[in-house]
């Protein structure tokens, strides 16, 4: 719309909005200390920083939705956020996947008000805008009336529309018409990604409707966290080594610690911890064979990586794998991690009747709702071609260790909103975080040149990608 | 006294689809059966709560979602829970929270009340089993919070006798929510 | 024992105005009654829920202003409610809500429960009938908020028996609120 | 107070008091689009543009804040909001209405505490300063050490008071001293507005004390709706039509719809829909006689406007109305609308027992509580003149059709809500609110020349009025 | 029926520390004293509400401090409290909210609710004498506010019988919250 | 952090960090006209004001933050608010108190979570980091792989530390490196605190933890109300008159109130009122012996101060305190008033068995939590020696009137809310808060020369003084 205002106060706005400055004279870029590898505390509940994360970050970026075996059937479709954005994602007719805004262009109401369902037509209760599946506009009632008026035609009245793409069934969509394609923001990470959800024919597939819940912290909290923060596993999941579920732990946790060590990778903010097979192999089989002496084939018959849980779908694997990512899951698959900005992906191990080892990740998004609010959404997905019983298996371990109740997550949950808390403070916010534990680059022998390779205990190094990338998009851009 | 006057509705009226209660002192006992269950959760005695739990103890939160009101059959998922437990798993959870000194999620612990209302029992096909269903409105405040985040729910629970009280043989919980309103259930309900 | 010391206080004490509540029996009966109200309405069984409405029902939840403790007898209106409502009324809502599927108000339904306490029962001067004083709290949530929004109630009922059960008379609201927090009773109380 | 900080920032800050641009540098003029008749939907909740809101609406506006009759007597007196501030209404001694801040001119104490009462002597209990009705000082506990010190004189110690006027009972209030007279804010609609409120002798009265409750949304949610949004009827209504009681309607909708039919009139934001007479009176008494052959008085005999339900209000109402009034009477009667800012206005039939119509107005007042809240008033008011009994029928149908638990109006506010949460997202804030089913100035052979006119099929040219005098308000003054 | 299965927990499981509570008709009449209790606060009959305290009473409200599970013995003051009374304290309180109409702190007065669940009954040594343990969740209105505040709480009740009806003799009420989230205790719990 | 956006926006942004002016163009000291005494009501609610008010109050002044004898032995901690900031306040092996910002300097989680106990170590439950009670940092776990990092020696990694100084047993602290010490904040009003707190060899303990409640009003409400509002004793606590415990009051108030009655004494915003002891001698000894006539020495034999109730007390005093204080506690003690900006001290006195009084002090602090809530925290406190049995009843009578449910202060935290309130309003928020009951200064004769002292009625002028270091600090600095 035409401006008429052009005066000095609207330069000054414009110059706010080009290259942000917070409003008690802080520039963004001042939050952060690259070269001591500092974060300002104040991230973590600025309100004013919030509202620019909601511009430069969430309507610029690919954001994670749900996964394609949510919305089999033409019709079906779920309410889901992008930010704090509400969006039907919907499958048409032809069974293409498309995302609207849930906002009716008539007058602002929510066209969908339930959060899932299935219908050919989406009628806004308000005045009756209807909208089919991929956003369209049908119609308004008294069609001859022309109760839409003649100043748009028909094809400019459907629903804001995203931009759809699908990886191996993960939903994503952007609202960025000038954004690159997925592949581009998930960089060298998608080699990973490709290994974890792309190993098998039949795809991966959702075990029931996500779990959802509310959590009074900046979503930064858990996004930081999700990029490969290991550190925190011996002491805020420590009472996993104490009821035994992660091996044994020394009292003074100075020694050995089997569940630390790994190869961190990290590109552009995204990042996974790839978790030795060798440590997995000795402390779940423990048959005393020498893991380390075996071929890349004869490891992978002995502890196949996550999901692969019957010959079958071992064969699928090395079909569709590289020789080179064959190798990565022979000597240490990817197993927790992130996508950034808002996607926390965690493998968890179920052991069988029958003494193998059934798997299913856990995939997190982390729904901003405020500077101090976010929801977080839980998908437990497994291999689709998965026995059905094995699921059952699968999915009760699965809820008994992540999400909701999840005997690890419930811990990371509680430690969050601290953080948001600390970050209110005048004193607190002037702290900073720190990502000062350096391994540097080591990329073991063998190992694929693909993205930044940290080999060894896990350090800060992968995670200081995550602010790394946040820096770029909220300062460079 | 007009209890003879017509009712007009325009529609037939349904009959009512559930049976009547038991007695009072079954009733009694059954709802001095849920104090206890409240009493020892709320007091964190979960070691000893885990007396009051049948060995094959079936503990199901499902997911729920918000539906039309034509579709509201499927809101809760058959499969997928926010809990979804037997003794064994149950047992293990009290291990960590009673045992480690390192259940951070709890400790310091929640300040969490069980307001236990609108029991109703019944008798079922099975002697000395009854189906029960409560209200459950579970306050929970921690640290230095001033105010209370809220649970509300419907119990469904199967109870056996055992001696002179009860077992649990069976608990779903339904809430009364589509996004849990705490950042975790490192509480039982 | 100190249950002979005097009671020091400094003005003349007025004697309980409240008569006693009848048996545990008729108690726990109407109790189970009050539940069956409440289960069926969380449960949006509103068809059934018609069953247990008298005839010559009354319903009433009548507006309320916040007043200086002088005047605190007249905070209720004595004319003018939130709702006001017979029999006939009263089934319209219901047809509207269960039949129509373009309520849109309660389209998805509200997630609403209501807890029932602090019953007591006296019997009155008509055979059969009773009054009936109970606490009501309601949760009610919505799409995915994550809290409650909360109506806390006086519920002054009259109950008379009806066959094995009983039925609803008459009952009136007396809200804990001057404005109330919701945005609007599309709901029974 | 004096200044002495004269620089830069301060010229700055005056420049954004005088000509509004929000601080991502937006000016409010930008929130719409006058020639396609679209606003922007983060009006719906943008914070900033709500306390701009406050300053040049609600502190500037008449606003309506009750009824004459819920005051009768002298020192009575109600408390009510004007925007965000409290007020006391009260009745003095010679019988006259005041308007005064119910905030005390010593400390700030609120100085009635309670919603409704009797006093000569508004007491507050803070330190026992004392204001008449009226609101002048009475004075300070130990009169003769001058607590109140001697910086101002007594009649300066008053609490802060409002304009007040009258219409017809309505009592209305104003902190602006520039104001014009309420008839100028009235416009041309007060030709109708005395149909509605000043057709006896006798004048309305209020059935009983106003409902309050709360909603979660912006209050233009509901402004803009009552400015005759005739539209939503069909749909949101929908289910009035599927119990009968609108009348019927096509499943399509396409065809005649009865109630969508007659005149909308609008001026300065004040809008209503003068339902017509013809139709009422086919669907209600449906003799089969034409009443479009009938003369004014013929029809006014056969369907009495609103209220009129006896011969003697009929004889008063014609003693009071211009012929121009009565022809508007019997052929189309103003039965629902606004009252810019924030009035909404509904008629209401009951059905009596001689198988005539009683009626009663229901009166809203949508105060706003923050971008995101607003209380809604509720009065229902009748006839003075009415018969006690037919007031009792009156009374329990409108309850069960209008406010809190309104057949009708409960779909209303649970839709506002929606409207809200949509605004608040990042990409839902940059939709817009469309005005664009125009039907033109159309007024029919004999309707008076008052305010514009806009005869035929309901359409958004009354309602994109209310938002002209929003733009004027809030952009040109 | 699996009801012999065999329970597997990680550890040794401790036999339940909380005796039976007492028969449902000794329950009935508490509650309704209970109920009384509630009903004369809620309604401002302080005055009268005199009459079911006994003239010895203890009536205290801890300071609570949250403290890591190790230390949780310890989370409530037995010194200091928000209320500390006797009968004679509270009659002077009641006194002052009743007689001087100037005791603005609830003039206008608080709307509250006082909804008592999870009622058990025990006898004690003293014949006539029982212990009582029940759930207090206050809800508190004012002005024209639209929410509630709450208070969630647990009370400990000594409660002697006194001809058909029953006195308090001591009251201890172990709040959810460390620190309390509304601005005053100008109400009784 | 190095700045690389210097531009317009910047240079703004530091003119308003250094000479704060609200968002619409009102610079701070518009808010007070220091002429006619007031005080713009907006103060109590404005949110931008608040932020203010967090940087050059809450992290520049002294702050007080409990009593020494809560935190008698070494590890012993509790955990308290300085602002919205956490602190442990812990007593190291050396018996030392110190105060340590509570956000761990890792990633900004709160190192203690628990509000009170003892520990040597304080560990972080996220990743480990340990630290001692001076805040002094330990080490990271893993010792050997330094996980810290090395960007920091150990020495910088501790805690944020605030400076701390007791005040006979009273824990001070400030972020402020550049205050001078307390007492410069006490100003001349240290005379009078020494005689409250610092009168026995033994000195005060504190009768348990204290009290805490959230109150939704903004701090100030309270503060300035502690700085010697005594006029509002009539009024608002008229029912501690009507109930007996005030001594008469005639029905007009007009007439003598002899708790009105004493010397108010204030300096930098410190306030006390000392009440008179002949005024109190008659209306609790009342034996007709004439007050006036006696000596100091008699006076004191007669009627103790609050505090001393036995001959030892009396003795230790007389050595511990100046003629000059000793006169003062003879003739006028202090006995209600605060210490600039948040402490609020009231004595209370306690009938014991014997006819004679003990007597305790209530001492709040007003802590802010948001512009509109603040927690209040109580503590009860009185002389370590007084024996046990007094004590408790010390404590029961005291928990009776002061605090959470106490006779008196019940009435201020339900009005509080309301001032609040009424700044929210657009018109309520240009209300003034005034001060214009001005006495002057008028020392009595034979009063010692120390702070500003206004003797006879208690009027408004040491309440301005609240005011006026609340410019100095707003404004001036
Ligand atoms: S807002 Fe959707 S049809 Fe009008
Ligand atoms: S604030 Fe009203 S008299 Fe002081
Ligand atoms: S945040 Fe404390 S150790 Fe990492
Ligand atoms: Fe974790
Ligand atoms: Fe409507
Ligand atoms: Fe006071």
């Amino acid at each position: 719309m035409a401006t008429q205002n052009g005066n000095a106060n609207e330069d000054y706005a414009m110059l706010r909005k080009a290259n942000p400055v917070l409003s008690d004279g802080t520039p963004i870029a001042d939050l952060f200390n690259l070269e001591t590898r500092e974060v300002s505390l104040s991230t973590m509940y600025d309100p004013e920083l919030y509202r620019v994360e909601m511009d430069k970050i969430f309507t610029k970026v690919w954001l994670l939705l749900g996964h394609a075996t949510e919305i089999p059937k033409s019709g079906d479709y779920v309410v889901r956020h992008m930010g704090e954005d509400e969006v039907i994602v919907a499958r048409d007719r032809k069974g293409e996947i498309h995302v609207s805004l849930n906002v009716c262009p008539h007058r602002g109401m929510h066209v969908c008000t339930a959060e899932s369902g299935n219908a050919q037509v989406h009628k806004c209760i308000y005045h009756g805008w209807a909208f089919r599946p991929d956003g369209s506009f049908v119609g308004a009632p008294l069609e001859k009336e022309k109760m839409h008026g003649d100043i748009y035609p028909k094809e400019k009245l459907g629903l804001k529309k995203a931009r759809v793409q699908l990886f191996h069934g993960l939903i994503f969509a952007t609202w960025n018409e000038e954004a690159g394609p997925l592949e581009e923001q998930l960089g060298d990470m998608k080699f990973y990604y490709d290994i974890m959800f792309g190993k098998t024919h039949g795809g991966m597939e959702v075990l029931g409707p996500p779990q959802r819940l509310t959590i009074p912290a900046n979503w930064k909290t858990a996004g930081e966290q999700a990029a490969c923060d290991g550190f925190h596993t011996l002491t805020l999941h420590r009472s996993q080594f104490d009821i035994g579920n992660f091996g044994n732990i020394s009292d003074t946790m100075e020694e050995f610690v089997p569940i630390m060590q790994g190869v961190n990778v990290a590109d552009r903010g995204n990042a996974l911890r790839c978790i030795s097979a060798a440590t997995t192999f000795a402390s779940v089989i423990g048959s005393g064979e020498d893991f380390n002496k075996m071929s890349d084939d004869e490891r992978l018959a002995k502890l196949p990586p996550p999901g692969i849980v019957n010959a079958q779908l071992l064969a699928e694997m090395k079909e569709r794998l590289s020789p080179e990512q064959l190798h990565v899951c022979a000597v240490a698959p990817p197993q927790v991690g992130n996508m950034f900005p808002n996607v926390n992906l965690l493998f968890i191990y179920a052991p069988l009747p029958d003494g193998t080892l059934g798997s299913g990740y856990v995939v997190h998004t982390i729904n901003p709702r405020g500077p101090d609010k976010f929801q977080w959404i839980t998908w437990f997905l497994c291999e689709k071609d998965t026995p059905e019983e094995v699921k059952d298996i699968i999915r009760a371990v699965a809820v008994q260790t992540g999400g909701t109740s999840g005997l690890i997550e419930q811990d990371d949950s509680d430690t969050w909103p601290h953080m948001t808390e600390a970050a209110r403070g005048s004193w607190g916010r002037t702290e900073t975080l720190k990502y000062q534990a350096i391994g540097g680059v080591n990329r073991p022998e063998g190992w694929p040149d693909k993205a930044n390779v940290y080999a060894g205990l896990s350090k800060d190094d992968a995670q200081w990608h995550w602010w790394l990338q946040y820096h770029e998009l909220m300062v460079n851009k | 006294m007009s209890n003879t006057a017509e009712k007009i509705a325009p529609f037939e009226i349904p009959p009512i689809s559930l049976p009547k209660p038991t007695d009072s002192i079954t009733h009694y006992q059954i709802q001095q059966f849920l104090h206890l269950d409240a009493y020892l959760l709320d007091h964190h005695l979960l070691d000893q709560w885990l007396n009051i739990l049948a060995p094959d103890l079936r503990y199901f939160v499902p997911v729920r979602q918000t539906k039309e009101r034509k579709d509201r059959d499927s809101e809760f998922s058959t499969k997928l829970g926010h809990m979804d437990d037997n003794f064994q798993s149950i047992a293990l959870r009290v291990h960590r929270l009673v045992n480690t000194g390192t259940a951070w999620s709890e400790d310091p612990a929640s300040r969490v009340r069980r307001f236990v209302s609108n029991v109703s029992v019944w008798e079922t096909d099975v002697t000395g089993e009854y189906d029960v269903i409560s209200y459950l409105l579970l306050t929970r405040n921690r640290f230095y919070q001033e105010d209370y985040t809220l649970l509300s729910a419907e119990r469904h629970d199967r109870v056996r006798r055992k001696g002179e009280t009860f077992e649990l043989v069976r608990r779903e919980v339904r809430m009364d929510q589509s996004v849990l309103g705490m950042p975790n259930l490192a509480i039982f309900l």
